[in-house]
């Protein structure tokens, strides 16, 4: 029973933790351009982070090697210092967009000026990763975050054309007045907003933490496999929410305000209400979640102590790290750039980033001399093949597309 | 017979003292000749001292230099862990010692002692 | 001397002849004296054309997936194992065979 | 290092609006211009329409939004030279009647939403559906 009632809180927790301020914009953006002409995207960026989170968890219960460990042990020290910058950076630039997107959050809840909210997060951050148990802090936001699901019942009750839906998503092409280039600009940002590295970062981390050994393989296995297609399920409601009640109206979206729209324009004062539990539980999650992964990564790179599982000092620079990270996000979005545009952009430097984090997995997948006889089956590998050739094509295309659009305009 | 080889198998793997904490990486591998004049690995070499040079370049230049300076006392020796006190390699390298007897990182220490330490809870595993 | 003293430099054989740079070093595990795990003495260089991804372990045990095999053996071809009684000599810039 | 700089100055040039040197460039931007501004005019209206399935302070923050983008798509494009030609100055004309209409239409609709002035809104959101519906044929028509 308790087995039970563990595996049904890993989904949860994997269903509510799916989405975070990425995809929240990028799904609502879509969706109210190219309505559901981009959902192929969204698919395969789920297809894509099942197959190399799965990966990532096996190796952590086999190995008890979360992923930056094995970073910079196949990579060597300097191509994996590179990796380490490059994958901090775009870790924390999504870090600075869920710190702006709490912010943002907790605006809509309450008409402070979202800047005002920036120094009660960091604070909030902080204490939480300071002072809360990992496995509470990673199943109270995520199950918190399951809240989006009004999403999924707005889109009912909006009885919508669903034949028209389903069309737009079987039989994708560009909508008239957009070209191809933006179309595929926004399609890698809704790849690279499902496989966003930190998820695997993260997740690999989270076993270590938990302490995961050959057994639990099959309670990741079914995190991942049931928990985050249908947190994808969560990501297609959002965008077909701003397509059935945004596009007819030529609204593009740019705030958070715009993304919750469809749920009151359906459901009202009550269902909007959980919208925005939603997200500040889907953003406060994946704060959480990006600023620990600022840690796990340069930690594992360094070889230091890190973790949850000990206490701060024993993990002094660990934390010292994540601290750091947490004054610079929440710098970032003081400056009172857009938030939004923080959060686009980060999109489109997860998705350059991405062979960096998911080569090496692969390879690690892989090794006999670490997995012995839990390496990838033939399945595993084919796929894995294939969506590296995804990865690198979409990592390589990802900032021509962005110049050449105009980051999408 | 079991071969082991260094490049793949041992440098830059995580080092695990006798409680599994994690203390540092294998930064790199010292060798000595031996009696017949074959060489044997005698010690894991740990921090900037020893990731430096491999780090090469200007960075790595930078890296040593600086280490070198503010090492207790300077000098180009890294920190070491005798390849006696290894008592198992897998995914990771264990050692028979804590980190505290092992010392070979000074600067979390220092960490800990004036900053993350000073901070209320910092005594409170999560 | 390092490890890193010897990975990455080029070898010569007798006649000055360069056949590839050291990627690897391998040892033989024996039991020591008081070593809980055991003496690694050192017993040959792995050297190969090329360094670049050796650390995948392509040249070695790694086998999957085909792809990243495939592009690793075109790159490499066969690394040699040379023993280490054939080291005539070694410096910064070289290691010179008999 | 370099690449990066390169990157972040090509990034920031394209951030900027210079003067539109031909009278089709300046068409593109001005039906540009008139999309960017009606999504954020519709944003307010739907809200607006919907007043009564929002909690006040969303209402507000929407509205606040929507005000400042649209403040700021109409100053970007007064910012932009026309070129000398009585086409372009037409263009100019046309496009500011319907965005300080809309400007002020959405500032009115916040006043109103601050008062919890539900008819008053409902009748302001109701006449801007002419600017939105000007705003519209005027990006259909020049968009090229």
């Amino acid at each position: 029973m308790k087995r039970v009632f563990g595996v049904a809180l890993g989904i949860l927790t994997a269903i509510g933790g799916f989405v975070d301020i990425g995809d929240l914009v990028a799904n609502s953006l879509v969706g109210a351009r190219f309505g559901l002409a981009l959902a192929w995207a969204t698919v395969l960026g789920v297809i894509g982070i099942c197959l190399f989170a799965e990966m990532s968890g096996r190796v952590a219960a086999v190995s008890g090697r979360a992923t930056f460990d094995l970073v910079r042990e196949r990579l060597g020290p300097r191509v994996g210092l590179a990796n380490l910058a490059a994958s901090l950076l775009v870790t924390l630039l999504t870090f600075s967009a869920e710190v702006g997107g709490i912010a943002l959050a907790l605006e809509l809840a309450s008409s402070v000026n979202y800047l005002l909210w920036v120094p009660v997060a960091g604070l909030a951050l902080w204490l939480v990763i300071w002072r809360v148990k990992f496995s509470v802090l990673e199943n109270v936001a995520g199950v918190l975050g399951l809240a989006l699901v009004v999403f999924g019942v707005a889109l009912w009750q909006l009885h919508p054309d669903w034949s028209q839906l389903v069309q737009q998503a079987v039989s994708p092409r560009n909508p008239p007045g957009e070209g191809l280039p933006t179309y595929f600009y926004y399609a890698i940002a809704l790849f690279g907003a499902a496989m966003t590295p930190y998820e695997v970062f993260f997740f690999s981390s989270g076993g270590v933490e938990e302490r995961w050994s050959a057994k639990d393989i099959v309670t990741s296995r079914m995190n991942v496999f049931v928990g985050f297609p249908l947190g994808g399920l969560l990501s297609l409601a959002i965008a077909a929410c701003a397509a059935v009640v945004l596009m007819p109206r030529q609204i593009t979206v740019d705030t958070l305000g715009q993304v919750g729209l469809p749920v009151a324009v359906a459901l009202g004062k009550l269902g909007l209400a959980f919208a925005i539990l939603g997200f500040v539980a889907a953003t406060f999650g994946a704060a959480l979640e990006t600023g620990l992964s600022c840690g796990y990564s340069v930690a594992q790179y360094f070889g230091w102590q890190w973790g949850k599982y000990v206490r701060p000092r024993d993990a002094a620079r660990f934390q010292l790290v994540v601290l750091v990270c947490l004054v610079v996000a929440a710098g970032t979005v003081l400056t009172t750039i857009d938030p939004i545009t923080v959060t686009e952009y980060s999109l489109v430097f997860s998705a350059v980033a991405l062979p960096l984090t998911y080569l090496p997995i692969l390879v690690i997948a892989n090794d006999p001399d670490y997995m012995g006889a839990r390496v990838n089956g033939r399945v595993a590998n084919l796929l894995g093949t294939v969506f590296l050739v995804i990865i690198l094509v979409a990592s390589l295309a990802a900032i021509p597309l962005m110049l050449a659009t105009r980051a999408g305009q | 017979m079991t071969t082991v080889d260094i490049h793949l198998q041992l440098l830059d793997r995580q080092v695990l003292d006798r409680n599994g904490l994690l203390v540092c990486k294998v930064d790199d591998i010292e060798l000595h000749e031996g009696p017949d004049g074959v060489p044997f690995v005698t010690a894991i070499l740990v921090g900037p001292r020893a990731s430096g040079p491999r780090l090469g370049g200007r960075l790595g230049r930078w890296l040593t230099a600086l280490a070198w300076r503010l090492a207790e006392p300077p000098g180009d020796a890294p920190p070491r862990i005798p390849f006696g006190r290894v008592t198992a390699v897998h995914s990771a390298v264990d050692v028979d010692r804590t980190r505290a007897e092992l010392a070979v990182d000074p600067l979390e220490g220092w960490v800990e002692r004036h900053v993350i330490g000073r901070l209320p809870g910092s005594g409170h595993a999560g | 001397m390092r490890a890193s003293d010897l990975l990455g430099r080029p070898v010569l054989d007798a006649t000055g002849r360069r056949i590839g740079l050291v990627t690897d070093l391998r040892c033989v595990k024996e039991a020591g004296p008081d070593a809980a795990w055991g003496v690694l003495r050192l017993e040959s260089l792995v050297v190969d054309e090329r360094q670049i991804g050796s650390r995948l372990g392509y040249d070695r045990h790694q086998r999957s997936p085909a792809l990243l095999r495939g592009i690793m053996r075109r790159l490499h071809g066969r690394s040699t194992v040379v023993p280490w009684s054939r080291v005539a000599g070694w410096s910064r810039d070289e290691v010179r065979l008999r | 290092m370099r690449w990066l700089a390169a990157v972040v100055v090509v990034l920031a040039l394209a951030g900027c609006v210079g003067p539109a040197p031909t009278t089709d460039q300046y068409q593109g931007k001005a039906a540009h211009t008139a999309a960017d501004a009606l999504a954020q005019l519709e944003t307010a209206r739907l809200a607006v329409e919907h007043a009564g399935r929002l909690p006040a302070t969303y209402l507000e923050t929407v509205l606040v939004d929507a005000e400042e983008a649209f403040d700021s798509i109409e100053n970007t494009f007064d910012s932009i030279e026309p070129p000398d030609d009585p086409m372009a100055d037409r263009l100019r004309s046309d496009l500011d009647t319907l965005l300080s209409d809309g400007s002020d239409g959405i500032a009115e609709l916040r006043i109103q939403a601050r008062r919890s002035d539900t008819a008053a809104m409902a009748s302001t959101a109701h006449d801007l559906g002419e600017t939105a519906a000007g705003l519209d044929r005027f990006h259909q028509e020049h968009d090229t």
